[in-house]
């Protein structure tokens, strides 16, 4: 442990999942996640562990339904198309309140669209895909280290708020390779089987549990949905996470907000506009829901000037305005979609332009 | 320091073992090393590309948008990247393949039959080692051609050890005519 | 010198190049409609649905309609698109994983309400296009990425029947599983293939084409060996035939 | 003079990716890859060895998945 690998990003995610207990895998293949369910089908069986190929992801994520209703840590990974199909059992898991894992390796959209690297998922991620209401956790690392050290977080939280926990990155995460290093490795016979989990009468008790997202009463459905979101509520007090990049100084020129893979990117920009001589920095969500408002707009009393950059038509520009609420501000917006990975120099121009006083 | 490559040709090339190669034989040095692909949808005859980042500081962004380095398996990539490599780079392509003419006086240009000679050698897929050999030559502040060499080895020595040699012997070939080649 | 006499000339309406791996019976099968749409003339009347997997660009290489199905989901675009245009030749042409996996319920359910559509699904054993994983049809013990260790029926099952499954259904009016792994099969499949769409513009119902195909990238194999691998072993498991055929027995008013 | 009914083929080279089924199936072995030239796609495209063997069976265009070879008969008079 602890020794640096140099890995590919899906197999590193894999071995990561492995680590945090993890021993149930259902996955369907799609291009740019398939190689995550190649690792698990090669590994897992090493570690005592099930790798099951689905005949859908429609099917995989209603089993990863099952076995996180039945007390385990379970783990799907897809893509865009795939994370569609998959909105069934999203919707009905937070009915259930069944925890689970899910990562989503988002390409161009919509539709079948490209393979390329994106991030027009953030609706469907944070507003939910499915019907009703509901959240589930969604992280959003901006490099391979980051996804590794966030994943036993992953499940761990998933299964305190027995709630769905997603992480959301990218192809280019996926396919990249880099060195990683691994700080944990998490024996899976230590994690507690939950006295709600289906495992038989005598494992909790004699007292039958019951499984469902049914409620035919409206009063007790509308009690449930209360309860609900009491739970998220604690859960948007306990878990926002956030980085504040080059953001020290009382006066900022352009406060640049991104997440992810955009993010990773936009820290180059942010050191060659430092160099010269701009106060820029970058303002990073790692938790896009819950998404750390608070501190968002704390940061946006430092500047004027507040630039997006999402891989994405502007959807984190709508939590990004939501979050600051001060028409004052000026906002701009970088949008790159289908599959378009902005380049540092592309940053800074806009940057520069933003401060002659050119863009709008 | 930041270098700063792309390797780019048509999928089944090696391309993106090549920048595997490079990478990982960076890291063994106690570089930060990033290996980015681009694929298409193709499994075979697409374009395919990779970058290849390498810095003694940790690497932000992976990507670069005029790469230094240019190591070049067929036309498309040649037509694609020629314009964008950077100024006093250096710009490796296999004329066994390519037809196009280098038009640029600000990059050092680095043509290899490299198909050619891989044949010569005994098999066409050590083409991808003779440019990536030629491409060592202009990276010796960083990984020598003994540290590529091992990298080969330990990346493809397991699954194909026949081939080792050959490669090898192919990565020293390429070392060899780049340096004759930048001396001129 | 005589006169130069056509032997045979590649259909004006297959317009490559094409994007598949060197050898791959893709091309081969595509060339094949290509030459029975033109030969009949069905090629201003046709309207093909194209998968999620290796074949996802057939619009680009026969010069007809078509439409680009979501995974697994050709069999119902198809139905909705029959039944704007009754008269129509309407064909699926679909991978194993898309028509017998994510797709089985649609495939399935063409045969059950008899459709009168044609799927021609392009059985190779693994999924192409995303790197060679297990299909529903992989064969017990064979190596793909997410069966490193082989297929082990204990997890994955036994490999899916398509052209026998789809046979149980009234609905059906053909189903055959042919080859192309040489030109005798090549004819043959052609044969078989125009033989459905007769059928379906003669209104006898669903008609469903398994060709047993090679994928020599995925199964690291040469293209020749390949073709070897599925006249040896493919065919053991998928036996080349005729499984249901209505004939004449049933005409639509 | 006796007269023989000999094969023609057309071939496009730069659609060839080199894959050799039609080098297998041809009856009179007379299909190969050339030895001089590469296609854009860097594969040696086939070509006839000894094209007055050809016998216009049409057995290589038939298993040729990309299209490349149009087959033609003509007949010829030739010496005893």
């Amino acid at each position: 442990m602890g020794e640096k690998v140099f890995m590919k990003g899906n197999e590193a995610l894999g071995e990561a999942a492995v680590r945090s207990g993890c021993r149930l895998f259902f996955g369907y293949p799609i291009t740019p996640a398939s190689e995550l369910a190649e690792y698990m089908a090669y590994r897992l069986p090493q570690v005592g562990g099930v790798f099951i190929q689905a005949e859908s992801e429609v099917a995989a994520s209603n089993m990863i339904y099952g076995a996180g209703a039945a007390g385990k840590y379970a783990m799907t990974a897809s893509s865009s198309p795939g994370v569609s199909l998959m909105q069934e059992a999203i919707s009905y898991m937070a009915g259930a309140e069944v925890p689970a894992v899910i990562i989503n390796l988002i390409r161009g959209g919509p539709g079948l669209g490209d393979i390329q690297p994106a991030q027009s998922d953030y609706f469907q991620a944070v507003k939910g895909g499915g019907h009703g209401d509901y959240r589930n956790l969604v992280y959003a690392p901006s490099t391979l280290q980051e996804a590794v050290d966030l994943m036993p977080m992953l499940f761990q939280n998933a299964f305190k708020y027995r709630m769905l926990a997603m992480m959301v990155v990218d192809g280019l995460v996926g396919q990249m390779m880099e060195a990683v290093e691994f700080k944990y490795d998490i024996d899976p016979d230590s994690i507690p089987v939950p006295d709600w989990a289906l495992s038989g009468k005598k494992m909790h008790g004699g007292k039958k549990n019951v499984n469902t997202s049914l409620e035919l009463d409206p009063n007790k459905l509308a009690e449930h949905n209360f309860k609900l979101f009491e739970k998220y509520q604690k859960v948007y007090e306990n878990e926002r996470m956030f980085e504040a990049f080059e953001l020290e100084e009382p006066d900022i020129d352009v406060m640049i907000v991104a997440y992810g893979t955009a993010a990773r990117i936009i820290k180059t920009a942010v050191k060659n506009l430092r160099a010269k001589g701009y106060k820029v920095g970058l303002f990073r969500p790692i938790t896009l829901w819950p998404f750390p408002d608070k501190e968002l707009k704390e940061y946006a009393e430092k500047t004027e000037h507040i630039l997006t950059v999402e891989m994405s038509m502007g959807q984190l520009i709508e939590d990004v305005k939501l979050s600051i609420f001060d028409p004052n501000k000026k906002y701009h917006l970088m949008p790159y979609p289908g599959g378009i990975v902005p380049t540092p120099k592309e940053v800074e121009d806009k940057v520069i332009e933003i401060l002659k006083g050119g863009a709008k | 320091m930041l270098k700063d490559v792309i390797f780019a040709g048509f999928g089944g090339q090696g391309v993106m073992v090549a920048g595997q190669i490079l990478a990982k034989a960076a890291m063994e040095k106690g570089y930060y090393s990033t290996w980015l692909p681009s694929y298409g949808p193709e499994q075979r005859g697409g374009t395919a590309n990779c970058t290849v980042m390498i810095s003694d500081e940790p690497i932000a962004s992976p990507l670069t948008h005029a790469p230094t380095y240019c190591v070049i398996f067929n036309n498309p990539s040649f037509q694609k990247f020629e314009p964008m490599a950077r100024e006093g780079g250096v710009f490796i392509y296999n004329t066994s393949m390519i037809t196009e003419k280098p038009t640029r006086d600000d990059v050092t240009y680095i043509g290899i039959a490299a198909t050619e000679l891989a044949e010569g050698m005994g098999s066409v897929k050590a083409t991808n080692m003779i440019l990536l050999g030629a491409l060592t030559y202009f990276l010796q502040d960083v990984v020598s051609l003994d540290d590529i060499i091992a990298a080969m080895r330990e990346k493809l020595g397991k699954k194909k050890p026949e081939l080792a040699d050959l490669n090898e012997q192919a990565l020293r070939k390429g070392f060899e005519l780049a340096s004759e080649q930048a001396k001129k | 010198m005589g006169n130069l006499q056509v032997v045979y000339e590649v259909p004006k309406i297959y317009t490559g190049p094409n994007h598949y791996c060197p050898g791959c019976f893709h091309g081969i099968i595509h060339r094949v409609i290509a030459e029975i749409l033109q030969e009949e003339g069905w090629d201003d009347i046709s309207i093909g649905i194209a998968p999620v997997g290796c074949a996802v660009l057939a619009y680009d290489y026969i010069d007809i309609d078509w439409f680009e199905a979501p995974h697994g989901r050709a069999c119902a675009n198809a139905t909705g698109i029959k039944w704007a245009w009754p008269d129509r030749l309407v064909f699926t042409y679909q991978g194993d994983g898309d028509a017998a996996s994510i797709g089985f319920a649609e495939t399935s359910y063409a045969a059950v309400r008899g459709v009168n559509i044609t799927t021609i699904m392009v059985n190779n054993a693994v999924y192409g296009m995303t790197g060679g994983q297990m299909a529903p049809t992989t064969l017990v013990g064979m190596k793909t990425t997410t069966s490193p260790y082989g297929r082990d029926p204990k997890y994955a099952g036994y490999p899916v029947k398509m052209a026998e499954h789809i046979a149980q259904f009234e609905g059906t009016a053909l189903s055959v599983r042919v080859s192309a792994f040489d030109p005798q099969h090549v004819l043959d499949m052609k044969k078989w293939i125009k033989k459905a769409f007769q059928y379906q513009m003669e209104g006898k119902g669903y008609t469903f084409i398994e060709v047993v195909s090679t994928c020599p990238t995925n199964w690291r194999m040469d293209p020749v060996k390949a073709a070897e691998f599925v006249k040896n072993e493919m065919i053991k498991v998928y036996p080349l035939g005729v499984y249901k055929d209505v004939g004449e027995e049933k005409k639509e008013g | 003079m006796p007269k023989k009914v000999r094969g023609v083929l057309t071939i496009r080279e730069d659609l060839c990716k080199q894959c050799g089924l039609c080098v297998s199936v041809c009856p009179v072995h007379i299909l190969d890859f050339s030895k001089t030239k590469i296609n854009s796609k860097g594969y040696r495209p086939i070509e006839l060895t000894d094209p007055d063997k050809c016998v216009g069976c049409a057995f290589c265009a038939m298993m040729c998945p990309e299209g490349v070879i149009d087959v033609y008969r003509e007949i010829v008079e030739v010496a005893e």
